[in-house]
């Protein structure tokens, strides 16, 4: 019964395209841009109605399996290391603004940071979080607040030592985190975001204080530096995956299956593009089509 | 066992950066003090973008080179600059320079200094203008592809454009026979391609990072833009084209030694790694 | 005979070694460069946004107010939004702020989802269907590579849905696809990054000779000398460290 | 009511700019209205620039406080830095309104913001060099970096050092001397399976956008709005 009204509204969008797109079409109507391939927009309709039908699902208590991600488990590792040897614990999550296709990076760091704030006031250690968005210090004061404040350890919250502002200049950022993870000696780094030419800076002065370093970004081209220099890497994708499993939202998770459904989609249609090529037919065509009348 | 102490001493030689890091800085500036004259092979893109030049660009053709990177990567885009306009000059072509950005301003000044002997002879407003920083990024891009005389008023120096004689005959992008862009940026090739290129037809040519190559790849591709130079490698060929060589081939016996050091630190700790790793295990535990 | 150029070319050429020096050990001088670099670098975003505010609202509302007030009014919206930033200081109206943000984040996230179904997706699937047969060998085993690649990195990132094998049983087909997918996924990936981290040595050796440019100027003597205080700032922090 | 103020309007703002611009992409109604559209797309545009400057000069304000408050905490160990800091941010902005004030009071001096000569040469010669040096110090951290990473522990790190070397030699010149052939199987890794390597990132990294904005749209992402209630 829930599942049927959790499908309500996706089924309601889908026929509405549909019955737009049938009408349109049957009376040579300029219903959408020229432009713009026809696909892109079932797609883009097609992905959003099926993260929100998971959504829904998850509401009502179906929960989701997940891979496991060595690298999120190691995060409980690394915080507990630091404290051993008691040192503070650092994370930060780069300076890729919250209005540009950088934010789901952005804030998938904002997850795991909520998660590595917790597992902090599980374990009693100090957090240094550096960032190099304005936007975002009232959101990292306030998630680092709520990780000691749940564990019940408000005395080690102090938003001038564990929330640092450093620029919103790259590399002026990046000279003074590097700084920072020396000065403070460190026990764990705990890198994911959005990363630009500075997350080697950050690998390397995490290595000259021996921390144990958990890195992670979706940015091609910074994804090798991570994965051959840190201890444990989130690789592309896993970062939102992390973000989500940490963010501890069962909401937030299953919107994460609705990712996986887009990848399948590609698979098949990678695969059935291929297949049709034997036949002579051509899926790229289709793909391409803009809807264009007369 | 004095021979595992021996390889744990050798280990921690290696491993300590100082040793390294000066090894490294040595390996890149004695090389371009003393260039070792290793011969380069030139490679198809880049011979391409020479004839595309010869061929097409006639004495007394309009180019415009947009300056966008910043001092870091002058290494990189600064001898792709010197050879190409070294040989627009010897087509007989004139330039219009400018940045979208306000540290091109910057490398453009240090361009003029290290390019002295490109620039001889050659007359300020006649044979080439800067127009300086333009602010407004892909819509100045796109403004500037309508008339640059509606964009800005002034030169870099302060000049009013029209009292400069090559500005008084161009104006928009259909005035140029080619627009290169040089740049350390992957946004900017986007913009031209999209204001300059698809609505107005101009031939582009690409001068980038080699990190950023990948990225720009498409549009070459797909014949949007007449070629590209990557980083250092492209400039050492093209100075070898245009016959001034410079810091591009200089820097090339800096890349090799330098590249050659860091394989020899990669093979020497893999030999003493498996070294003591055949040993414990023969040995039984550690 | 001391001017403000030379002093410029001095404190250049010292800005880059006290910084480098930080490479072998955090010194004193590399604290000064880096507050001095972290204090430009505030200034200079301020002054970035100050310069866009005066070209976007200021300069044409100074310069042609007629058009201005008549095209150009709605820019005193974003105008009062951003002054509501400063909200966020107070403890009772810090929700003020959050107008801007939602502006802010609306617009990013808006502009984005039309681009990205297009250039992140459709794009990258037609890039992949590529012929898997043909009369040149070499391109087809290019084309087959790359198809594998591209499914087997897609498998790799797949969480939540993916074939199980329960205890003890014996893996189903679907999971033995799954599995050689995974696994061509990450070697791909792992070919991917090797070649991607390699190539990126040739860049950064490319803007150390940029730096070793700043020092073929007249006043080459003032980087040695700058870099003989680094020398000296970190033997003295090494001492004191003992 | 309060907590429609504080919370639902906000949200609503969100979900209503996220349908209208997708929206008004994807569907052509008539040439006019497309033509309208581009219009407010661009003033849309503006309006981020607009608010993200409120936003740098806030975050200005933020390094300031932080200084201070090091300066009140950490003592005489920190507080000349930190001077340093305040005296240099505080310059900067006085040398920009200076500009800024010139740039209307004598437009005959070309002289604006960021061309202010005071503000030029503090750019030049402390942020220019200092941005290139960091930039560049990643020469040493990359050598560092592989000494250690291409450690061969396991198959799949002997395959990525094979990459790297053949990349290597591909790039440098004295890999042709050793062998001609490094330079085109350089070019075929870099174009085969380096592209065939990204591709799935890429897609991932858009799905993930698109997810977000779902997010954004049904309320479920309120991580962008600072102090929870």
């Amino acid at each position: 019964m829930k599942t049927a009204r959790g499908l309500l509204i996706p089924v309601v969008v889908i026929a509405l395209v549909a019955i737009l797109s049938g009408v349109g079409w049957a009376l040579r109507i300029q219903l959408y841009s020229p432009k713009t391939p026809f696909s892109a927009f079932l797609i883009l309709v097609g992905l959003l109605t099926a993260g929100y039908f998971f959504m829904t699902e998850a509401r009502a208590g179906k929960s989701v399996p997940v891979r496991r991600i060595p690298a999120f488990e190691a995060v409980e590792e690394a915080v507990a290391r630091s404290v051993e040897m008691g040192r503070p614990v650092h994370m930060t999550f780069g300076f890729g603004t919250i209005s540009s296709s950088m934010a789901p990076q952005f804030i998938a760091g904002l997850g795991v940071l909520s998660h590595v704030a917790r597992l902090c006031g599980k374990y009693g250690a100090k957090l240094v979080a550096t960032l190099g968005v304005p936007e975002a210090i009232a959101t990292t004061e306030e998630i680092i607040r709520e990780g000691y404040y749940s564990a019940g350890r408000p005395e080690l919250f102090d938003p001038t030592y564990n929330v640092r502002y450093l620029t919103d200049q790259q590399f002026a950022y990046a000279s003074a985190v590097q700084a920072t993870l020396i000065r403070e000696n460190v026990g764990a780094n705990i890198v994911v975001g959005p990363f630009w030419a500075e997350s080697l800076i950050f690998m390397e002065a995490g290595n000259m204080v021996n921390a144990f370093q958990i890195a992670g970004t979706a940015r091609e081209t910074q994804i090798p530096f991570f994965v051959l220099v840190a201890d444990y890497s989130f690789i592309g994708e896993e970062i939102f995956a992390a973000g989500a499993l940490a963010s501890g939202d069962k909401e937030t998770l299953a919107s994460i299956r609705g990712q996986d459904v887009g990848k399948l989609l590609t698979i098949v249609l990678v695969i059935l593009g291929v297949l049709t090529l034997l036949a002579g037919l051509k899926l790229v065509d289709a793909l391409n089509w803009a809807w264009k009348v007369g | 066992m004095s021979e595992m102490s021996a390889l744990s001493s050798l280990e921690k030689i290696l491993g300590s950066k100082e040793l390294l890091y000066t090894l490294l800085l040595l390996s890149v500036i004695l090389p371009i003090l003393h260039p070792l004259g290793i011969p380069v092979e030139i490679s198809r893109r880049t011979i391409d973008v020479y004839e595309y030049i010869e061929t097409n660009l006639r004495p007394g053709c309009r180019v415009y080179i947009e300056v966008y990177y910043e001092v870091a990567a002058r290494g990189e885009l600064e001898p792709n600059l010197i050879a190409l306009t070294k040989h627009l000059f010897d087509r007989g072509c004139r330039i219009v320079y400018g940045s979208l950005s306000a540290f091109g301003v910057i490398a453009f000044s240090l361009f003029k200094s290290m390019a002295a002997d490109v620039l001889e002879g050659k007359e300020y407003g006649r044979d080439y203008v800067y127009l300086g920083y333009i602010a407004g990024g892909e819509a100045a891009t796109a403004s500037l592809a309508r008339s640059i005389k509606g964009t800005i008023s002034v030169d870099n120096y302060g000049n009013r454009l029209e009292d400069l004689p090559l500005m008084k005959e161009v104006d928009k992008a259909t005035d140029f026979d080619l627009v290169v862009i040089v740049s350390s940026g992957t946004d900017i090739f986007a913009y031209y391609v999209r204001q300059w290129h698809t609505p107005y037809g101009v031939p582009l040519l690409f001068a980038c990072l080699s990190v950023i190559a990948p990225s720009i790849e498409p549009f070459v591709g797909a014949k949007q833009a007449v070629g590209m130079l990557v980083g250092q490698r492209s400039a050492a060929e093209y100075e070898v084209l245009v016959g001034r060589l410079g810091l591009g081939i200089a820097s090339m016996d800096a890349q090799s030694t330098s590249h050659m050091l860091i394989v020899a630190f990669i093979v020497i700790g893999n030999a003493i790694y498996w070294r003591r790793r055949i040993s414990s295990k023969r040995g039984g535990s550690r | 005979m001391i001017s403000w150029d030379v002093l410029g070319a001095w404190l250049c050429a010292a800005m880059v070694v006290w910084i480098y020096s930080f490479a072998y050990r955090d010194n004193a001088l590399y604290k000064l460069a880096e507050h001095m670099f972290v204090g430009t670098a505030a200034g200079y975003s301020i002054a970035l946004a100050l310069d866009s505010l005066n070209r976007v609202v200021v300069s044409p509302a100074v310069r042609s107010p007629g058009t201005f007030w008549t095209t150009s009014w709605h820019y005193l919206v974003p105008v009062a939004l951003g002054i509501l930033l400063f909200a966020k200081y107070s403890r009772k109206y810090y929700w003020l702020a959050r107008y801007a943000v939602a502006v802010n984040i609306a617009v990013g996230s808006g502009l984005a989802l039309r681009t990205v179904p297009i250039a992140n997706i459709v794009r990258q699937i037609t890039a992949t269907i590529l012929p898997l047969w043909g009369s040149d060998p070499v391109k087809v085993l290019n084309n087959w590579i790359l198809v594998l690649i591209t499914l087997g990195g897609l498998t790799y990132f797949l969480f939540t849905i993916f074939p199980r094998v329960a205890e003890g049983a014996r893996p189903s087909p679907t999971y033995r696809v799954y599995r050689s997918l995974y696994y061509i996924g990450i070697y791909g990936m792992m070919v991917g990054f090797g070649a991607l981290f390699a190539n990126t040595i040739m860049t950064r050796v490319g803007f150390l000779i940029s730096i070793y440019l700043i020092y073929i100027q007249p006043e080459a003597w003032a980087a040695t000398v700058a870099a003989i205080l680094a020398a000296i700032a970190i033997i003295l922090g090494i001492l004191r460290k003992r | 009511m309060s907590l429609v103020l504080r919370k639902y309007v906000p949200q609503t703002i969100v979900s209503i700019i996220i349908v209208l611009t997708v929206v008004f992409y994807y569907f052509y109604v008539s040439k006019e209205i497309a033509g309208t559209f581009t219009t407010a797309d661009k003033a849309l545009s503006d309006w981020v620039v607009i608010i993200m400057s409120f936003a740098l000069i806030v975050g200005g304000i933020d390094i300031l406080r932080f200084h201070l408050a090091r300066i009140r905490r950490e003592g005489m160990g920190q507080a000349p830095f930190s001077t340093v800091t305040i005296a240099l941010l505080v310059l900067m902005v006085v040398f920009a309104l200076h500009g800024w004030y010139l740039s209307y009071a004598d437009p005959a001096a070309g002289i604006a913001i960021t061309t202010q000569p005071q503000f030029r040469w503090l750019y030049l010669n402390v942020y220019a060099p200092a941005d290139a040096a960091v930039y560049s110090i990643l020469v040493f951290y990359i050598a560092s970096a592989s000494y250690r990473a291409f450690r061969v522990r396991n198959p799949m790190a002997l395959l990525l050092l094979i990459t790297a070397l053949i990349v290597v030699f591909g790039n440098t010149t004295i890999g042709g001397l050793i062998w001609p052939g490094f330079l085109p199987l350089r070019d075929w890794i870099m174009t085969v399976p380096n592209t065939a390597a990204f591709r799935p990132i890429t897609i991932g990294a858009g799905l993930g956008v698109i997810i977000l904005g779902l997010r954004l749209l049904t309320w479920r992402e309120i991580s962008w709005m600072g102090r929870r209630e």
